[in-house]
């Protein structure tokens, strides 16, 4: 498919990095944890969770991110997708556990209130590194409790989302979904596998993508080969076990690139 | 199983360059997951390159556009993606390499021998890449001297996959045949370019790029029909194969061995399924053997 | 009004060269039901011939393969055709006409003069017909002086129409240029065929032919492009245009006309729905003009 | 679409110069009197009005025919269609008048058993050289009177289908459809236009085809520009007035033949 031609409508300041971006298109049928690819026209095009199936939300990080920025209500944007395989949803009466770092919040949010709306009890644990870059912690917590915890210390526990965790019982949840920057991810990860609830995880992962739609390889994953546009970016926690997650990932040439 | 230039494949499907081929990982996934009978690599090159800025991939009405310019972490980067594919595949690894000249070319197949590659395939053909692919493969001259620079320092077969984008690809063929080329593929991407008419933009971050897919799949049979008749070295069909039928239509052509590319976006296991087709169809129509219908389009007049 | 190599046209979009151009009536038909800007008859040789046999023309999954055969009445068996077209049409009527040589086009060309065509477009381009078409116009010397000779002996705006067979469109481009062309035609079909499995036969009687319709509409686009960049003289778009989307993305590209061939199969009024729909989208996106648009790509970067 | 691969099921000798081909494909959606090409593989693909929704009935003329009838049941040929616009069909209780010519018939049985199936009182005149030429003479009896008229005066009237036409009350007939050789058809329509009934008339022409799909326009009729292949083979009888019919048509060349 071509982009579609998608007309900023409001654009609202989370974060002073992070920015929402509604836009005039609805994707219905969106599976919460998917991604569109994002053309900033002349610069360049990268993925973007959907923070709504009307919106992206975008950290300031890049070339192409920064053009996103300059743009104002009315300005318009190059739109694929979604694309890739979300977070699977609960049944009604599960509990959800949802761990979300930094703009790893935006991805979760729409998760949260799907599963919520699925009709499974829904608790969030937040993470950012001060209070002011804490992500929809109004969206999360309208749905259930929210356990925050920023680096610095200006807002709930001081720390990582790995320090609120331990006074969690993680066993008590029937899905663990997370996504974040993937330190965070890769101790969260090390964290349940000694919990042994890596099966009722899942992690959307970042990869540099080219194709974003499964075809070039340049974001599969070791040692499965899976492919992070198209067999995820969602992942179970098994899938994950023994992988590349935390240690390293590939650049734009294909290299090996530490974490 | 089927044999090409000396390799051995459990069904005439191998994967084509650019595609899953960018980690060991991947190849072998397509290899025992996808069931492909040989994969090929990612094309790689003497230094790193990221490629072109994205969109580097699009899917039209008919097919895909891209360019994605040759990424690749360079031979020495390389090295562990591909002795990985060796040790954990079940078939054959093809390491595509590319170059600007043939010392550029021979420097990078020397530098991935210790891998132990299978064969080498040699892009000549990539139609978006400044000094690079079609820059080369267009010109017979420089198609020899390239295949006869791997040949010399090679002892593994030398496949040449061949652009479309010419007057006539056999002449090419030719001098890959004559540069000692142990077989050619044929046929890279087709040369296209697509606009965004909302805002005036290529749509592609390079502008313009490759056509692959169902749209190229007559051009894909017209150019290994041809070669057939020109060349005594095996002729490799790819371009826009996605069914058995495909396949049987570019073997019938006159190809001895079917690649496929973009089709992975629809199922990995499209080898799998061609392989065991192909063998179905065989065993309907009566015919022993693959090679009874290979070139079959030439006989029937 | 558009103006086009001086032709005035009710709108930018024109038959192509063997479609429902075999005679005058259906030329009329196309100008006055179809809505079309101008008409370009079937290409016209000196001799009468019928043709290859058939199948001459089968839908693919994506797009048209064909292999008339430059069939035609020769030009004094045409004549009639044209005055009529000339007589009856509301809207300029273009001969296209073939030759194997600078004097047959010359000759063809003086030939259909009393019927006073508006232009002449020369096919140099046609895929499939032995010492025509493409046999010319792969070749850059022989391009410019058909285009030349052609010049000589008529007084009406001559067109060259191109095939993408080649590997630098804009060098046969630059050579119709040079020999006085007024307008180049981008692009003729891309070679290709098909086989019919269950027998081994190509489909096609003459085995193989030209690709056209949606698969080749990136490939048009992208010669289209390079033409604009590469030449003085207006470049005409066609291949694959089978939308008013279509059309505008090749006017993007740098067409200042298009030509509609294949999309004829699904309506013939897609000439006056493209003409209409490229003012509602000018008039939604505040372009003054079909020019603010023409080429715009190239300014995008 | 690619030629569907037929193989004949059955072959039945109507006339000496007339073969019925059964093939193993029914194309349920078939009008009657719309047409396929018929590709005899290595020789050439030819027009062939369908006489069931399996099977062809085809004269004997040149090459192509020629090469299928040396074809037996098992063998198989290429097969793409139907194409075109077929007869209108009748509403029920209406009176149609059929009229055939030779091999004429052929698309004009299933028409006529289509219109009899809706309701329709269906009479025909069948016309040939000679009693052993006459085609579907008992499918037609079957559904209603069947005037039979034969050059020769081997069966029924000895002269033509105007012959029998004469003592007709053509006025009577909501439709009338007609099918045979051009110069045949070429007096009908006189015939028809004398007794001003050519608005309730249609008939079925043939031109030499090369796409058969509607491009290409080497079957454009003068002076409408209508294509035989796609806007018809079937065209009302003012459609034709003033065409070229019974006049000349074109060869594969296009250059214009005298009938």
């Amino acid at each position: 498919m071509l982009p579609l031609n998608a007309t900023i409508t409001q654009i609202i300041e989370e974060s002073p990095l992070i920015r929402t971006f509604f836009f005039d298109h609805k994707f219905e049928d969106m599976e919460p944890g998917q991604f569109v690819m994002v053309w900033v026209r002349g610069v360049d095009e990268v993925p973007m969770g959907l923070s709504r199936n009307n919106s992206i939300t975008v950290q300031k990080v890049g070339e192409a991110t920064s053009k996103l920025f300059e743009l104002k209500e009315g300005d318009s944007f190059g739109l694929r997708g979604p694309f890739g395989k979300g977070f699977t949803l609960p049944a009604k009466g599960e509990k959800v556990l949802i761990i979300a770092g930094g703009v790893g919040a935006a991805p979760l949010s729409p998760y949260a209130e799907a599963a919520s709306a699925a009709g499974a009890e829904v608790n969030t644990v937040l993470g950012a590194r001060s209070e002011e870059h804490l992500l929809f912690e109004g969206r999360f917590e309208a749905l259930g409790n929210a356990y925050v915890s920023t680096d610095d210390g200006s807002k709930g526990v001081k720390g990582f989302v790995t320090d609120v965790l331990k006074n969690l019982d993680v066993t008590s949840y029937d899905r663990i979904a997370v996504c974040g920057p993937e330190i965070m991810m890769a101790s969260v990860f090390r964290f349940l596998e000694e919990r042994e609830v890596l099966e009722k995880s899942e992690f959307s992962l970042h990869r540099y993508f080219k194709c974003g739609i499964g075809v070039c390889g340049a974001c599969c994953i070791d040692s499965s080969g899976l492919r992070v546009c198209k067999d995820g970016p969602v992942f179970s926690g098994t899938q994950l076990t023994g992988s590349e997650l935390g240690k390293y990932s590939r650049d734009a040439s294909g290299r090996r690139v530490k974490i | 199983m089927y044999t090409l230039t000396g390799l051995k494949l459990k069904n005439p499907t191998i994967l084509a360059a650019g595609v899953l081929g960018t980690t060991g990982a991947s190849l072998c996934r397509v290899a025992r997951e996808g069931g492909a009978g040989a994969v090929v690599t990612k094309s790689i090159g003497p230094a790193p390159k990221t490629g072109h800025p994205n969109p580097s991939m699009i899917e039209l009405d008919c097919g895909f556009l891209n360019a994605m310019g040759l990424p690749n972490p360079s031979y020495p980067g390389f090295l562990q993606e591909l002795e990985f594919a060796k040790e954990n595949s079940d078939a054959p690894v093809i390491a595509s390499i590319f170059g600007g000249t043939p010392s550029e070319f021979s420097e990078v197949a020397e530098g991935l021998l210790p891998a132990k590659p299978d064969a080498f395939e040699l892009n000549v053909s990539c139609p978006h890449a400044e000094g690079y692919g079609a820059a080369i493969g267009t010109n017979p001259c420089l198609v020899e001297a390239v295949t006869a620079a791997v040949k010399d320092v090679v002892n593994v077969p030398v496949w040449v996959k061949l652009t479309p984008n010419v007057a006539d690809i056999t002449c090419i063929g030719n001098a890959a045949e004559s540069g000692g080329a142990d077989a050619v593929v044929a046929i890279n991407t087709v040369k296209g370019m697509a606009i965004d008419i909302e805002s005036g933009y290529p749509v592609l971050g390079n502008r313009s790029g490759g056509l692959s897919g169902k749209a190229v799949k007559p051009v894909a049979v017209k150019c290994v029909y041809d070669l057939f008749t020109a060349l005594e070295i095996p002729v490799i069909g790819v371009g826009g194969v996605s069914s058995w039928e495909d396949a049987v239509e570019m073997i019938m052509a006159g190809a001895a061995a079917v690649q496929v590319g973009s089709a992975v976006y629809d199922r990995l296991d499209i080898f799998s399924e061609i392989g065991k087709e192909i063998e179905a169809f065989l065993k309907r129509k009566g015919y022993s053997d693959i090679k009874k219908i290979t070139g079959l389009a030439h006989e029937m007049v």
